[in-house]
């Protein structure tokens, strides 16, 4: 775990508002663009400028992009922090700090590399709010030097970053020389290297959210109604701008709407009616948001209307930690709301999956005819993540059993809630549908097949039963779960933005322990059959997830049978940190080694 | 000539309106609500007006939220789409709707309890947007549905049927209304046919936002002595600021009017209502002042009714959306997932 | 089966509005009076007037309160429904009906009571209002003669039921002495009969909401926000009127506080607010309040406020069918909110348990500083039962770890969120608390032991798993599950209002088919150690249970390790209809005699 | 007696109030909002304020929903309970709170997305019911703590630094306060330290809902040239009403007053508010007038400041709750538990 050529860990520990960002983007992108694996973690808190903040950007040859514990160099620009940061480090780790912090006063086994900001950005801007974000830029070079960043990648980003604005790019080129130029003097930390390979061709770097705004923009979204939220409004944000950007007609005229409404109840009832007369409509929140949207989320599902809501998951319970990251909300959307209800959840695993969910979430909510989960996190929403670029929906878009008005004409008539199909869902009609039978009286209290009020008990119980019999027909049509390796005897299952940690965990295991572990990634509730199969097929499974109650176990054990159930070894724990490979090899060993 | 009108009288066709439908078109199904309810009144003058103006029952789409008068819906228009929805929440679900088919004729029926107390937050950002929609407030003063416990709107020193009497501010939904910015706000009774019609009329013929609140007793829990929603009460207190007639798009002007006591205001589709004034200087396009006398209303104790306030022009939501004229949900494939260039460009931006 | 003396079930089918409601309550009471065990259950519509109701009177004399299926007398008042009414009752049952729908003219094969209404009361008032109201006390009448009710009995009820009204009482004992006179001309129905007996002696007649709202009353509630909804709005009437009556000082001064709010959100934050002040303060609701309490449950759980909130369940999902019974709102209520969040749940069984957990709700939510949620339903909470008579609460009040002056000038501050004695639960002090050291800052972020802000990973992380034994430890102090029977290989296991339907099933399965099956209802989540013994102590446990997707089988099967999980047999369904023995009976027949 | 004051000055005792506390005892922790956020100054002006009026800090109780302003009750009156709790819900918990204790000074702080947006219904209803509560809204036009989105009290035209324009009307909780039957609403400015400092005082003297909306600039998302609530424009376009000083209960009147420019309000404890008038003819007892003369500011782009509405006498929910005068929280067993023989009578009475 000694940092090694293009494997190595580094944090930068600064104050938010400070503008460490574009700095932070700089060097994740001029990694990235000299081949080598990346990732980029921002861990900020909730308020908005001020307070301490810290980013960590990964390198890893070998792929990895899970969070690592263990830092393998340190920017220490806080001075408020700066004693706890470097106290952490271990032995032989290189600091680079704010020269006046005189930090190399502490610990003496540390590798201390003081750089003196403000004297170093005096002479290029007057202006001290400049200068002051400057002084980030600086940092950059001197780890360029330090790590051997190539310096034209690192000016190729900053172009990218402070994107046509020349005179930015000018100063902040110049900031990064005097950086670099500052590290002459240094020696150079053993082992720690960049060297460029060719791992990233062809890739882009993107968050979550983003990715999640671009697959909707392609699905074809034509309603967004919503409330701010951290960490779901630079979803919603994203998408705005996507649509501004790319869906408007030749003279203007958007094909879409957009409302900022006042709660997310507001939010939710808008995407219900959107939805309802036949538009793609879609919101994004978080926790708080989605335990407000309970009563209209059971609306949804009993009086079937489709509907697509992001929960870009945080740490609850409550207001908990808004500006970290967790997976705690697994249980109370999939039965969101009083009574027998339950909601099909989408668990994207990847910047990829946010995209491919952000369009397919549509044609499943069209074709269920019900609200759609779909369960992003801080982490997999707020990080840079490098992927594979977005693919380009080929299917056509699935807008579900519509009866139009030719429809009605040949059938004279029709019962909204008929199971016709034998797969528990109707056909619908829209609203304004030119027919003197297409109307229907939607609601959520009881009816009978023809939407007509009903209080019968044998009324009420049937259709129960269909809306369960559809819930368990949404198996076969949602994302199946993603299985890596077969026939070992341990198995592991998780989900979502565990996913990274969970298979560096795998080759750590088998690396250190020649421990085989086969991993099941599920990517919907309800659970395609394949779950059950991977449990039966394995002595031992292991449920890894970012929450303390283990949700996706529970979730688990509510549908395998005992016997089944009775392998599940649930490791589930979250402190609100994206979860690292170590802790998930660590966990499994404590069991395994029992 | 003589023999056509003195023959026997042929059975008499059923009225149908200008696109030839009879009024059963447009009714709904039997009503459950108690016998003498004021809003089956109200659920009357609804069908009626949207007969009236020829409007295509298809082309309308009912919302309500939960209530006696959130039933209603049931009630009229058979041949419309409805969406009765949650307790309080049918402004946000109306809004949905018909911004994803703005071709839709929207009505939306809420009652006090709907509207003022649970739905009060959906109400108020609603009147801001000026989402068009004619959104009928069914004002009985208390909660009919749950068996009469006091609604905000309620008259302080109003007496609940088991004794209790109202001690807070009645909230003026109308009165919210003009103040936070709505275009078209007007308050009538069940029980005036008259008024309540051609309010309905001008409501649908406007552009944005129509709010009518209109009192409807209710006859269970809250028409006896004492009561301030009562029909005797309302009666005795109805405060009449015009006589309203409805002049549809299509019809000429015939009548003369007195010039100063009659006025005419012309609604988005061309039709226009005719005010003659009952109260002297009250203009409904001064926000300010139509707060004012409402405000001295409610401390009177008078019920005043009519046309309260109307600014056909203000901007709706619609227009600030700048939405394309067809319905957003039906939107052809291509109009609606960008072409295979721009992801392209995106993911060229993302490298 | 077939109706014999004191053994039998009959349904007066009407329209609601029509005041039969104090008919049925005086046949009711003249059973009881009569030492004949009773049960009356109301079907209802969800509106004001004028559509079909049903109420139902079970008298036996084996003391079964369960909902029968069949029914033995039948009273149709309601042209509407009479065809269909008739044609679902078993050859030979009686029925008395009104003479002008000529029902005789159906079938042949029962027995047809026919009385001329309208014709007996007219002479009795002049008021056509007024007259409709008595045509329902003379089927009372013509009933005492039917059954052998004795008249006295009858007019004493009628003096209870029209209590200090002498008119009204004196028009209601003719129209009755004239139903009764009608059937003077009519044979007895053979078999039914009811005579007197002495099983009903010392005990009341009361309904759930009106035992839980006495319970708060005793329980020293001090402030009560609620908001209407059918089925509870009942208990916080009810509740209104005991405080007015009873918790007023010599001048008037109340004792409590009561508001309407204006919706569900703010019932439970003012009962929130005014649990932190450190009143006894709760609320009632059903299923789409409950859903709205979503946030706000979240935020009582993680700052640790006090509050009791009832849900007397109805029929969901969403607006369902609010005037029918299930149990439904278990799996969501006990998870409700975002994040790993969990909440005690109570479940009444009995009118006597609303009594009890009405006090002891407020004893469990101040010790456990988080807000305890009742489980009543509709056919618990608005049907008349018999019951022993409330006891009075001999304990003193619990009111939970709170530090006042004196104790903080003895410590010289406090740590409110520290675990100091190894339960979970800190101690709180009051606002208002006279001393400099008194005051904590409550909020739904991330808190330390002192109740600081903090995002750290470890204080977050330690402070949940706090939470986690708090909950954990509850069980120790939730009410215990009960068991009946022992040693069988079979179990039963159910909750609340479930009750009287398993018991009798109990006998029924052993009387017909001689099949001992032990019996455990539970009465709290999380369960007592008791209940994963009672698995353990069985092959295959029955879970039954009112609603569709087997919610308490649920739970169990989220707490028992696997083996036991594997014993559980769901038997959940739900028409909205009370659970009655013969649906248990033949459910359970079903597996074991597969 | 020259000797003491040519003496070198013993090192200076702090200030302190008629308790004896010094106002670090009325300090909070250390702020984490913006340095130069509006809402820091407003945090100090409620600490001083509750110093000078010389309330016991055990006394207060703190409430706030969430927002960058809802925070700010961390930063004062560090001695004091303090309820921070989810968003929009504000009014709620504090009206449990302090019904539960009325003897507690209850401070509520929101935001204008806390107030205007999610909050609204609670906020509506709070108005109506009058609850004892000083309520601030630290009014930035933009939601600060999720970075910058426009809330409802954005005038429709301000600009967002993105480039966003405000295009629905702003909503006036002023007007909407006063119109709702509220008893005390005022406007001021985190920068103008006076009025404001007499607003509070004045507002903490009030026995009923205080409602003070205070214009807060966001420094970081909502203080930039084309905004309504920057710095710079609001010291362009404050209208004061008045000239504010609150007058403690204690305090003998000493100035003269010009009649007719100059009045006094008596509040709830017997302090008195005295203003002197800078509009002619503004009279804050006029509850239609002030609400027709906001929605003319409002109309006209002017930040109308200074005592907008007052009516000492209104009722609150606590006399109409009639509550005794100590906590119900803490009333002793045999006053909140019958004795037995009322359960006795009680199942007497279903036997
Ligand atoms: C969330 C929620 N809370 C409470 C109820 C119960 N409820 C049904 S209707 C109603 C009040 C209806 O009053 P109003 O809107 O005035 O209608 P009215 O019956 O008087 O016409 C209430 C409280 C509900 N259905 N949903
Ligand atoms: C239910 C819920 N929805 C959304 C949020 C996110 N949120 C936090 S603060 C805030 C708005 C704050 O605006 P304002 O009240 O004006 O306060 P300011 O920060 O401007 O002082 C929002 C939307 C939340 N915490 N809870
Ligand atoms: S209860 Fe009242 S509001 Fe409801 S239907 Fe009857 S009369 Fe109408
Ligand atoms: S973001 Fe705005 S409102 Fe929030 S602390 Fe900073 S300046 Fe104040
Ligand atoms: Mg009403
Ligand atoms: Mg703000």
């Amino acid at each position: 775990m000694a940092p090694a050529v293009n494997d190595f860990s580094l944090q930068v520990a600064t104050v938010n508002g400070s503008g460490s960002q574009s700095s932070n983007s700089v060097l994740l992108r001029a990694l990235f663009q000299m081949g080598i694996p990346v990732s980029g973690k921002n861990l900020f808190p909730s308020n908005i400028a001020g307070l301490p903040t810290w980013y960590t950007i990964r390198a890893s040859r070998d792929g990895w992009v899970a969070r690592k514990k263990e830092l393998d160099l340190l920017v220490a620009m806080n001075g408020e922090t700066a004693a706890e940061d470097v106290a952490a480090l271990r032995p032989g780790t290189p600091v680079v700090y704010d020269a006046p912090l005189g930090l190399d006063q502490g610990r003496a086994d540390l590798g201390w590399y003081p750089v003196p900001f403000d004297a170093l950005v005096a002479p290029l801007a007057p202006d001290a709010k400049l200068r002051k974000l400057l002084r980030n830029m600086v940092y950059v070079g001197t780890l360029s030097r330090l790590l051997e960043l190539e310096l034209p990648e690192v000016e190729l980003a900053i172009g990218r970053v402070f994107d046509g604005k020349p005179k930015a790019v000018a100063l902040n080129v110049a900031a990064a020389r005097a950086g670099f130029e500052h590290a002459g003097a240094f020696t150079r930390p053993p082992g720690l290297a960049a060297r460029r390979m060719d791992a990233t061709r062809g890739k882009i770097i993107v968050d979550g959210n983003a990715a999640a705004a671009h697959g909707a923009l392609f699905g074809g979204v034509t309603v967004l109604a919503w409330y701010p939220i951290t960490p779901s409004s630079s979803l919603a944000e994203a998408l705005i701008a996507d649509l501004a950007a790319h869906r408007r007609g030749p003279d203007g005229t958007p094909s879409y709407a957009v409302v900022q409404a006042e709660d997310e109840l507001s939010a939710i009832g808008m995407v219900l009616g959107a939805g309802w007369a036949g538009a793609r409509a879609m919101t994004a929140t978080s926790g708080p948001g989605i335990s407000l949207m309970g009563e209209l989320a059971g609306l949804g599902a009993y009086a079937e209307i489709p509907a697509v809501v992001w929960d870009v998951q945080r740490v609850g319970p409550s207001t908990g930690l808004p500006t970290r990251t967790q997976q705690a909300d697994l249980l109370s959307t999939a039965f969101l709301s009083h009574g027998d209800t339950g909601h099909p959840l989408l668990l994207p695993g990847s910047v990829e999956e946010c995209f491919t969910f952000g369009h397919q979430a549509f044609d499943l909510a069209e074709r269920l005819q019900t609200p759609v989960f779909v369960l992003s996190d801080l982490d997999l929403g707020m990080n840079q993540w490098m992927a594979e670029p977005f693919r380009y929906p080929e299917a056509p878009m699935d807008r579900g059993k519509v009866l139009g008005r030719a429809d009605l004409e040949r059938l004279g008539g029709f019962a909204r809630y008929a199971d016709v199909d034998g797969d528990g869902i109707g056909w619908r009609t829209l609203p304004g549908t030119d027919h003197p039978r297409a109307a229907y009286f939607t609601r959520g209290s009881g009816h009978d097949e023809r939407a007509g009020y009903s209080e019968k008990g044998e009324v009420y119980e049937k259709n129960m039963l269909r809306l369960a019999r559809k819930l368990d027909g949404a198996r076969a049509l949602l994302p199946e779960p993603v299985a890596t390796g077969a026939g070992a005897e341990v198995g592991v299952v998780a989900f979502g933005s565990s996913d990274p940690a969970v298979r560096e965990s795998r080759a750590q295991l088998a690396a250190e322990r020649g421990l085989a572990v086969d991993y099941l990634r599920v990517r919907a509730w309800p659970f395609a059959a394949a779950v059950r199969d991977f449990v039966a097929a394995h002595q031992r499974v292991y449920v890894v997830e970012q929450n303390r109650d283990g949700q996706l176990a529970g979730l688990l054990r509510l549908e395998l049978a005992a016997p089944l159930a009775g392998r599940l070894r649930s490791l589930a724990r979250s402190d609100g940190l994206p979860l690292d490979a170590r802790t998930v090899t660590d966990a499994v060993l404590a069991h395994e080694e029992a | 000539m003589a023999s056509t009108s003195t023959a026997p009288a042929a059975p008499a066709e059923p009225r149908v309106n200008r696109l030839g439908l009879p009024i059963l078109e447009y009714r709904g199904g039997k009503t459950t609500l108690c016998a003498g309810c004021g809003h089956n009144a109200i659920s009357e003058r609804i069908l009626e007006a949207y007969f009236d103006l020829g409007i295509p029952p298809e082309q309308v789409a009912k919302f309500s939220g939960i209530g006696c008068s959130s039933k209603s819906p049931a009630y009229f228009l058979g041949r419309s789409h409805a969406f009765n929805g949650v307790h309080g929440r049918m402004p946000a679900v109306a809004t949905g709707a018909l911004l994803a088919n703005r071709t839709l004729h929207g009505v939306g029926v809420s009652g006090d309890g709907d509207t003022a107390s649970i739905g009060m937050g959906q109400f108020v950002h609603l009147m801001r947007r000026n989402l068009p929609l004619v959104y009928v407030i069914e004002d009985n003063g208390v909660y009919g549905l749950t068996k009469g416990q006091f609604s905000a709107t309620a008259d302080p020193g109003s007496v609940l049927k088991g004794g209790a009497v109202a001690d807070l501010p009645a909230i003026d939904t109308c009165a919210l209304a003009i103040q936070l910015g709505a275009g078209f706000v007007a308050r009538s009774f069940s029980g005036d046919k008259k008024q309540l019609s051609a309010l309905l009329h001008a409501a649908i013929a406007h552009g944005g936002t129509a709010l009518l609140d209109v009192i409807s007793p209710c006859v269970t829990f809250n028409d006896h002595q004492g009561s301030t929603k009562s029909f005797a009460y309302v009666k005795a207190h109805d405060e009449p600021l015009q006589e309203l007639s409805f002049v549809p798009a299509l019809e000429e002007i015939t009548l003369d009017h007195e010039p100063g006591t009659t006025a005419e205001v012309t609604l988005h589709d061309g039709s226009r209502l005719r005010l003659r004034k009952l109260e002297a200087g009250y203009d409904p396009r001064q926000r300010a002042a139509a707060v004012a006398r409402l405000m001295g209303a409610q401390a009177a104790g008078e019920v005043l009714t009519g046309l309260l306030f109307v600014d056909p022009l203000a901007p709706t939501l619609v227009d600030r959306l700048g939405l394309p004229p067809e319905p957003l949900a039906t939107l052809p494939p291509e109009r609606v997932r960008p072409p295979r260039a721009v992801l392209d460009a995106i993911n060229a931006s993302l490298r």
